[in-house]
């Protein structure tokens, strides 16, 4: 294998790049950020790029910098939550699904198709009116919403696997089927499950900016990506600079996580990792 | 063979069905009769080859033997121990005794796993024994197949074929079992390293006292390895002999076939024999033929019985069965092939090609830039 | 086929009856009370007795097991129950929101097909820069949120350029070129996205089917390349697309809110939202369901349409 | 308003006008409603007895024209006026339209306020005499008002939009959420209407709505957003804009916690940046409300508690400390997620009243949930924005008393005020009503049950192909859509 | 240079090289094939036979290079250096192809006579009725029953067999002059095997076909061939008349190889013969002779890569081969080309 930054490798470089970046930012917001991300100083509103407010004022005179490095933490907090509860749940159903067939299976892909078949809008809407807006409602909402993704590609995943003469091996040797499907199955159908990750980081992102902007997300004051984007919008011809500004950061940041996503997906493809003689 | 023997596995009318197609709420669900009542014994020490077409069965029968399957009918003993549904803990006991070693040595082996630890997991599994004592173990073994100790950390897709079908033997074979299936372990394998894994085997074997069912669709690989050949046809064994016997003396026409489509080469040294040759495909297994399985591609089928009796596995000869009606018949010709056997293969239609396009052809080769 | 048909539909109706049931539960424990949004949400000063009239005069003061049977009795006799609001009936908003909702969401489809799929396949077959332009493109398509996307082409094409109203619906009979003119900027919206997803999935379709030996069969058969490509290749690479296309089209269905208020579309996802906003619930309840049952109709279309596509799933 | 004096005349008589409105005008049944959109259409689609001009005066409608005599009204009918059916507004009509909203239970927006009628009788096909309670000095304002339109028998109670009506344009259609279309009503009693018919169209979105005013999609809009004021200025379009109607202010949970204490609530009304707000949430379109919200064109206006408020943070700081807590306290503020100005003006208060020590925590249902809280006092304090319904200074009664509302504080009572209310409403004479008001402000501001926070800028924006439009002055601003009737086109 | 040499060649690859990147994975082959004749190519996995033949059609996937030096004459003109237009004209009506697993060729949308008729579209100008009629026939000449109702068939409802019928099929389709088959029948039963063999000669036949086939199986070569190349690792080791070459085997890879084919004259009671060593990987190809690392002959010549001796009716590249005494009198040495 070559060096990994290569010109084949650049856009996972820059992605990976970009993440590091916001991860950073949010992690160290409260030591980087030159002001409070609450901090409001209304003589200052709307000022535009300026060396004291580096990316400009919003509408409260907070600066807009320091608002989009504490929301990269809103954001990534919930794109993290919601992922990882996904995560959990969608692979568990799907394993099981995939794994022992019959009722389970039945069950937990109707279940799937349940959720799917919910507008997932209204369940936003719901939920949003049912426990107020917030980071945690947020990531209970986007979670569930994405659980089907992790469940179907686990679970067909799972279904190309099972067959596979090595679970039969490991069955063979006298395994028991909880370590066959953690063991084996789990780690061999893992790769398109971790690409989905990253993929559902971006879209969780671009839901909650969404749900954002149309009021459902993070409490205001609290600063967030889409609500950032949704008051921009009010000033994009007297402003352009802040709805360029906060719509990038979103863009960008989506961006890099479903790169990453391809690039992951590349990297775990057995079958340009396993260099072995063509089928 | 000496039949008064306990047999160290002997299996009883065993079947094994599968779901063809979706469950059906009205009617049949369609199955697929993979295996169809076999019998067949295996002495302790001892060597059966299971030949036959693609889809005959073979593997199936292997994996039920091994209880990768639930069996749907009959008994399965081994070492004296009904074992046809034990399930759970003992199960897993079993396999200590009982292993498998599959075809496709890539497609067995975990890509995510490197080859120590594949070979260690039965030992892990068993449990009881220090890490320090089974990175010997696997050191020892791998050393035994023929593979260098030091390449434990690889990883299988680091491996050539024939190293990585070593690796699977090692798995199985670690476990110090008794009774080892293995399915196509050479098939997949070149020329020169199929008969390094050959003798490979058979060495094992006599060191380790294994006892083999050894499965492959190449007669003459069998007739080099087992002691008694089973030549198994749609779901049933047809034919079974000892390994020397049966290529000089087959008694079930598709026993013959099989012989005649060996191709010259390979048949070196035998005696000149009968050209049988069948016709047409395998039928499905979801809907098999009436009576006698074979009879549809059979020279010698006679209708009204082949067609209609299903014939039994019996005794002729010392250690030879067949399950033909028409065994003796065939063999002694007073029952001949209903056609003359068919020389060059299939029926071609006796038909000239139209000139044309060799003529175009010619034109437009002439053509060419 | 008759079987698959019959079962589908009949878990189809078993998912339906899930949705009604969690919808109906879910909106009768939120907050806020139509009858009283109905009498002061917008600063009236009703008195409690004016409201507790309202909330009897709507049935609202039933148990809930009641009211959850009656709406489901009134369901077995296809009636979606009428609005809390004006009395109309249900049926009659959705007959008239819904073919707007099909529309936008039909253009974009059509759209996102006619360009995604020989995008993708080209791409795919042409490999080298164009590949990575493409799909640095591809994935800001997809990483684009709609709203800046839309935010965008507003004012772009209506204010800046003035081709293209910024806004509205107008009936095709009303104005024909008036309602394509107002089409165009949401389909857009809607369809760069989604010829993006097309465009991802056509491409590593066509990567996986390229590969595939009857490809090297037709082109060792001398057939022209672009046969081999159009016949062949994407012939074969159309299930997986076809899927995708299927799941986007559901999500629509119920989720081109921003879309729709962005560029006051009168679709169904809006009147969703003020459904729920003024906790209309019969306006709710019937809009989810009939999303939910077109998504499960959509996606049996998707499912039939396989074994079209491809027969070996055809008996089995 | 600033259609004054247009005398374009003429304009195209089959123009269609295109009309813009904020909000969906969710269902027109027997004005349960009140929001301005369905303000805006009834006022095009029906008439009451009298209505108001171009100026916010009282001028006849229905009625042709009127006698007070203390307690007693008696309205004489024109004659021949007719409902878009052809069915003929009778006294009988009138009466049952009066007796309806006169009734506990009609759920009509005005029935608190004309709960005051005691008799009407019809003596004759064209006169009705109405009997009061007692005096009172707004009776007529509140007639005026479009949601004292006069319905068809019928229609009265029904749970079903009422479309048909005695105003100068007849309903053609509507579409749920979406709009409502007009045409003009040849039997209109006032004359033909200049306009062919109005669209109105629904634009929840902001800069939709005034994308679409911009791009010519739309002839007008109700609200024009104030981030957008110098584009519609710019763009050579009109902005009728009113400054003393809509207003915000705070409520407060007076029943439990510290804003309990009038102290504490005083000490709001000091601590809160008012400029802040306008600058912040209402992008500087609007006045800070030191007082009540009375306007200055009102008869009470008074400068002396319009001014009480300033911006005094030591005195603030004074009142909590009498209160008890000198270090302020931690309280929720409810305010809501989608009228957006509603959210930056909480905002806004929240950072002020940090300064004193008051942390609150900022809870933004949607707006049912809004207004579930506020009517079951489910919030500390509260942001809300509201417009008085007349004129009159009987406006401000509820924001004071009555049923529990989310228009004003939770629980609040205070028998002072109780007493003033019904005082000035009586008092018909100018000199004493406003004597009386002034106390009622005075024990207002003394008890600050609601702190006035701004008055908010509301414009009509239309292209200059629009004449004699009218922006009604004050609280009446949503009324404006009396003067369709002589809107112009073209 | 040499293409009027055997006038009765339908197909002369010279001096054939192939690689990826850097990597050579065939080496100088020559190949020359006779009008109407059989001409067989064996050898392990991974030696090359595919990319041999598939260059012939020009069919290598897209990293692999062919080296400028080689030639691939057909009837005298060089395909290396035909446009892919030129070339889509000759594959299929000229030249036709059968692969390895009849499985995967067959494209799983389309009935087996519409992939046969499609050839006949193209090639001779057919419309769809009487191309789809003509591939009946096809279908019934490659020995398929009830071609009326087979033809109408999808793959997946056809036996290995019959699938590969169909493959031969739409190869013969329109009368090529070459038939290029990949390991036909690796994927089959042994008894189709034999028939698929059959079929092949037959067709051979009646179309006057000259066919390469390919395979790793020495008996089905043998028994199938005329002339016979056996590849180790990218190169040509040893060409000449079948029976001489898997009789008489001069290399000792194809000696080696000869003896571990298990027959039933294979001793049971002893182990199988071996070939020590294994298959180098394209990359770690040893200098000199291929072979010599695994060679129980090896002597010190074999650091020098052997030319190919002329040893009775056979071509030999091992140095054992060279005639006494006279490495350098070029009386049995064949030219190597540069
Ligand atoms: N898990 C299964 N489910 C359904 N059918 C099966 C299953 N496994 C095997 N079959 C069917 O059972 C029959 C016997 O298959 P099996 O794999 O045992 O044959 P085989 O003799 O091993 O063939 P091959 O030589 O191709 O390996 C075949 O028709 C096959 O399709
Ligand atoms: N696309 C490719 N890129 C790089 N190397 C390749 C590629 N395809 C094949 N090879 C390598 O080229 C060598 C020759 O391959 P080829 O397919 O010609 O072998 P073969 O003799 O046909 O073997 P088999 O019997 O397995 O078909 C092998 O070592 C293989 O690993
Ligand atoms: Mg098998
Ligand atoms: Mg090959």
């Amino acid at each position: 294998m070559r060096g990994f930054v290569s010109w084949r490798n650049l856009p996972a470089v820059i992605s990976l790049a970009v993440i590091v970046v916001v991860v950073a930012a949010a992690a160290l917001a409260p030591w980087l950020a030159p002001y409070g991300p609450l901090d409001q100083d209304i003589a200052q509103r709307l000022r535009g790029f300026s060396a004291d407010h580096w990316l400009g004022t919003d509408q409260f005179g907070r600066d807009i910098l320091s608002r989009l490095m504490w929301g990269a933490r809103a954001e990534l907090t919930i794109a993290l939550g919601a992922t990882a509860i996904a995560l959990v749940i969608g692979t568990l159903i799907g394993l099981l699904s995939g794994y022992l067939r019959g009722v389970v299976e039945w069950l937990g892909m109707r279940s799937m198709d349940l959720v799917l078949a919910f507008p997932p809008l209204i369940l936003a809407l719901l939920v949003v009116a049912l426990r107020g807006p917030g980071t945690g409602t947020l990531i209970v909402v986007l979670g569930v919403l994405f659980i089907p993704n992790f469940a179907r590609v686990t679970y067909s995943q799972v279904l190309s696997v099972r067959g596979a003469d090595y679970v039969d091996a490991s069955r063979m040797l006298g395994a028991t089927s909880f370590r066959t499907l953690f063991r084996v199955v789990l780690p061999n159908s893992a790769a398109p499950v971790l690409a989905q990750i990253s993929l559902t980081m971006a879209a969780v992102i671009l839901l909650e900016s969404g749900l954002s902007f149309l009021g459902l997300g993070v409490v205001p004051p609290e600063p967030s990506w889409g609500s950032m984007v949704a008051d921009a919008q009010r000033y994009m011809v007297t402003d352009p600079g802040f709805i360029a500004i906060s719509s990038a950061t979103v863009l960008v940041t989506i961006l890099a996580f479903s790169l990453a996503a391809d690039s992951l997906r590349d990297l775990l493809d057995p079958r340009r990792a396993i260099t072995g003689r063509k089928a | 063979m000496t039949e008064d023997r306990a047999p160290l596995v002997e299996v009883r009318g065993l079947g094994q069905r599968f779901r063809a197609g979706p469950v059906r709420l009205f009617g049949r669900t369609p199955q697929v009769v993979a295996v169809d009542e076999v019998d067949l014994r295996i002495h302790e020490g001892e060597v059966v080859g299971l030949v036959g077409e693609s889809g005959c069965g073979k593997s199936t029968l292997g994996r039920t033997m091994v209880r990768l399957f639930e069996p749907t009918s009959g008994s399965i003993t081994f070492a004296g121990e009904d074992i046809t549904h034990v399930r759970g803990k003992r199960l897993r006991e079993l396999r200590r005794d009982i292993q498998f070693i599959f075809q496709d040595p890539s497609s067995s082996l975990d890509p995510r796993r490197r080859i120590g630890s594949l070979v260690a997991e039965g030992l892990e599994i068993r449990g009881g024994i220090p890490a320090a004592r089974r990175a010997e173990m696997v050191a020892e073994m791998l050393d035994r197949v023929g593979i260098d100790p030091g390449m434990a950390r690889r990883y299988p897709h680091e491996l050539s074929g024939g190293q990585r079908q070593r690796i699977g033997i090692a798995r199985a074979l670690i476990l110090r079992p008794r009774f080892v299936v293995t399915d196509e372990a050479v098939s997949a394998l070149d020329l020169s390293v199929q008969s390094k894994i050959l003798n490979l085997l058979r060495e094992l074997k006599d060191e380790l006292k294994l006892t083999y069912l050894f499965i492959s669709h190449d007669l003459a690989v069998v007739h080099h390895v087992a002691d008694r050949i089973a030549v198994m046809y749609l779901g049933g064994i047809v034919e079974l002999a000892p390994a020397a016997e049966l290529h000089r003396r087959p008694l079930h026409p598709y026993t013959m076939s099989l012989i005649s489509s060996i191709p010259e080469g390979r048949l070196a040294g035998t005696e000149p024999h009968r050209t049988v040759r069948v016709e047409g495909d395998p039928p499905s297994p979801v809907d098999p033929p009436s009576g006698c399985r074979f009879h549809t591609r059979c020279a010698f089928a006679r209708p009204e019985r082949c067609a209609t009796e299903k014939p039994v596995l019996r005794q002729l000869g010392t250690g030879h069965s067949v399950a033909c009606h028409f065994a003796e018949e065939i063999a002694d010709g007073t029952v001949t092939a209903r056609s003359a056997p068919v020389p060059a293969g299939p029926a071609v239609p006796n038909r000239t090609v139209p000139d044309g396009p060799h003529d175009k052809l010619n034109v437009a080769a002439r053509q060419l830039p | 086929m008759a079987r698959f048909l019959i079962q589908r539909t009949a878990i189809g109706l078993v998912l339906l009856y899930f949705v009604v049931t969690a919808i109906f539960l879910m909106l009768h424990v939120l907050p806020g009370d139509p009858a009283e949004l109905l009498l002061v949400g917008q600063g009236g000063t009703a008195t409690p007795e004016a409201i507790a009239a309202l909330r009897t005069a709507l049935g609202l003061d039933q148990p809930l097991a009641t009211q959850y049977w009656d709406y489901l009795t009134g369901l077995l006799h296809g009636d979606l129950g009428t609005s809390l609001q004006d009395g109309e009936p249900v049926a009659a908003y959705v007959v008239q929101r819904l073919p707007r909702t099909l529309l936008l969401v039909l253009s974009a489809t059509v759209v996102a097909v006619a360009v995604g799929i020989p995008l993708g396949a080209w791409t795919a077959r042409r490999g080298g820069t164009v590949d990575a332009v493409a799909r640095a493109l591809v994935s800001t398509g997809i990483a684009a949120p709609a709203y800046v996307i839309g935010l965008f082409l507003v004012y772009l094409f209506a204010l800046k350029l003035r081709w293209l109203p910024s806004s509205g619906y107008v009936s095709f009979a009303e104005d024909p070129i008036g309602m394509l003119q107002r089409l165009i900027l949401p389909t857009l919206t809607l369809a760069i996205g989604f010829t993006a997803i097309v465009m991802r999935m056509t491409r590593a379709a066509v990567l996986e089917v390229i590969s595939q030996d009857w490809v090297r069969t037709a082109t060792a058969a001398g057939l022209r390349s672009r046969r081999v490509l159009v016949a062949h290749v994407i012939r074969n690479a159309l299930s997986p697309v076809l899927t995708v296309v299927g799941l986007q089209m559901g999500a629509f269905l119920g989720g081109t809110v921003i879309i729709e208020r962005m560029f006051n579309w009168p679709g169904l996802s809006g009147l969703l939202v003020g459904a729920v906003e003024n906790r209309d619930y019969p306006l709710v309840q019937g809009i989810v369901i009939v999303i939910a049952a077109l998504f499960i109709g959509l996606n049996m279309l998707v499912d039939l349409s396989y074994p079209l596509l491809d027969p070996r799933g055809r008996k089995r | 308003g600033g259609g004054d004096g247009d005398s374009t005349s003429g304009g195209d008589p089959n123009a269609v006008l295109k009309v813009g409105l904020d909000t969906d005008a969710t269902a027109l049944v027997a004005f349960r409603q009140q929001g301005s959109a369905q303000m805006l259409i009834t006022a095009a689609l029906h008439r009451g007895l009298v209505a108001y001009d171009g100026a916010g005066k009282i001028v006849p409608a229905i009625a042709e024209s009127y006698e007070q005599q203390d307690a007693t009204f008696t309205f004489t009918l024109r004659s021949g006026v007719q409902f878009h059916d052809g069915s003929p507004v009778t006294a009988e009509v009138v009466k049952a339209n009066l007796e309806f909203l006169a009734s506990p239970d009609s759920a009509a927006k005005l029935s608190s306020v004309l709960r005051g009628i005691k008799s009407v009788t019809a003596p004759d096909e064209r006169t009705v005499v109405v009997t009061l309670a007692g005096p009172d000095a707004a009776f007529l304002a509140y007639l005026a008002d479009v949601n004292a339109a006069i319905l068809p028998v019928a229609a009265l109670g029904s749970t079903n939009p009422t479309w048909i009506g005695a105003g100068p344009f007849r309903h053609v259609s509507v579409q749920k959420g979406a709009s409502v279309t007009v045409e003009r009503f040849p039997g209109f009693f006032g004359g033909d209407a200049k306009l062919g018919g109005i669209e109105f169209h629904v634009y929840t979105d902001e800069a939709a709505r005034n994308n679409a005013l911009l791009s010519g999609e739309l002839d007008m809009v109700s609200v024009v957003g104030w981030a957008d004021y110098e584009r519609v200025e710019g763009a050579g379009l009109t902005l009728d804009v009113t400054s003393d109607g809509p207003f915000m202010f705070l409520t407060f949970n007076t029943t439990s916690g510290p804003f309990a204490d009038p102290r504490v609530r005083r000490a709001v009304g000091f601590a809160v940046n008012r400029e802040n707000i306008v600058a912040a949430a209402l992008e500087g379109r609007g006045t800070a409300m030191f007082g009540l919200p009375v306007p200055k064109s009102s008869e009470i206006y008074n400068d002396t508690y319009a001014n009480h408020w300033r911006l005094d943070l030591d005195e603030a700081r004074r009142l909590l400390t009498e209160a008890g807590y000198p270090n302020g306290f931690e309280a929720r503020l409810l305010a809501t997620s989608a009228p957006k100005f509603h959210q930056d003006a909480a905002l806004s208060v929240q950072s002020d009243l940090e300064k004193v020590g008051i942390r609150l925590t900022l809870d933004s249902p949607d707006w049912a949930g809004r207004v579930e809280r506020g009517t079951k006092g489910d919030y500390d304090i509260a942001v809300y924005g509201s417009v008085g319904v007349v004129n009159d200074p009987s406006s401000i009664d509820q924001f004071l008393v009555g049923p529990p509302n989310q228009n004003r504080s939770f629980g609040f009572a205070d028998e002072k005020v109780t007493e003033l209310i019904a005082a000035g409403r009586r008092e018909t004479d100018a000199a004493a009503r406003k004597q009386v008001y002034d106390q009622l402000q005075q024990a207002v501001l003394e008890q600050a049950p609601i702190v006035g926070l701004v008055w908010r800028d509301q414009a009509y924006g239309y292209t200059s192909s629009i004449g004699g439009f009218d922006n009604l002055p004050g609280f009446l601003t949503y009324e404006s859509g009396y003067s369709f009737a002589t809107v112009t086109k073209g | 240079m040499s293409a009027k040499t055997a006038a009765g060649d339908v197909l002369r690859v010279e001096n054939l090289s192939v690689a990826v990147g850097d990597t050579p994975l065939v080496q100088q082959v020559d190949l020359r094939v006779p009008a109407r004749s059989t001409v067989g190519l064996v050898g392990e996995s991974g030696c090359g036979k595919s990319m041999t033949i598939m260059s012939i059609s020009r069919l290598l996937p897209g990293t692999v290079r062919v080296d400028r030096a080689s030639r691939i004459l057909y009837d005298g003109v060089d395909l290396l250096g035909l446009s892919e237009r030129q070339l889509e004209d000759i594959r299929g009506s000229q030249i036709g192809f059968v692969f390895q697993d009849p499985m995967t060729a067959l494209n799983p949308v389309y009935r087996a006579e519409s992939q046969i008729a499609q050839v006949l579209r193209r090639h001779e100008g057919m419309r769809s009725g009487p191309a789809k009629a003509r591939a009946r026939e096809l279908l019934e000449l490659v020995g398929i029953p009830e071609p009326g109702r087979t033809g109408k068939r999808f793959p997946h409802e056809l036996s290995g067999g019959m699938r590969q019928r169909v493959v031969i099929a739409m190869a013969v389709a329109a009368g090529p002059r070459l038939l290029l088959a990949d390991e036909p029948t690796t994927a089959l039963d042994v008894t189709t095997q034999a028939q698929i063999i059959a079929l092949l000669k037959s067709l051979q036949e009646q179309f006057g076909m000259a066919i390469v086939l390919v395979s790793h199986d020495l008996s089905l070569i043998a028994e199938a061939s005329d002339t016979v190349s056996v590849m180790y690792a990218g190169r040509i080791v040893e060409s000449g008349p079948a029976d001489a070459v898997l009789s008489a085997p001069r290399h000792p890879y194809t000696a080696g190889l000869v003896r571990s084919m298990p027959t039933f004259a294979t001793p049971r009671d002893r182990p199988m013969p071996e070939i020590p060593g294994r298959l180098p990987a394209p990359g770690d190809r040893p200098a000199g002779c291929l072979f010599r690392t695994r060679c129980e002959h090896e002597m010190p010549a074999c650091a020098t890569p052997p030319p190919v001796f002329q040893v009775g009716r056979q071509d030999v590249r091992c140095w054992l081969a060279e005639p006494a005494g006279a490495p350098d009198s070029g009386r049995h040495l064949i030219e190597e080309k540069a």
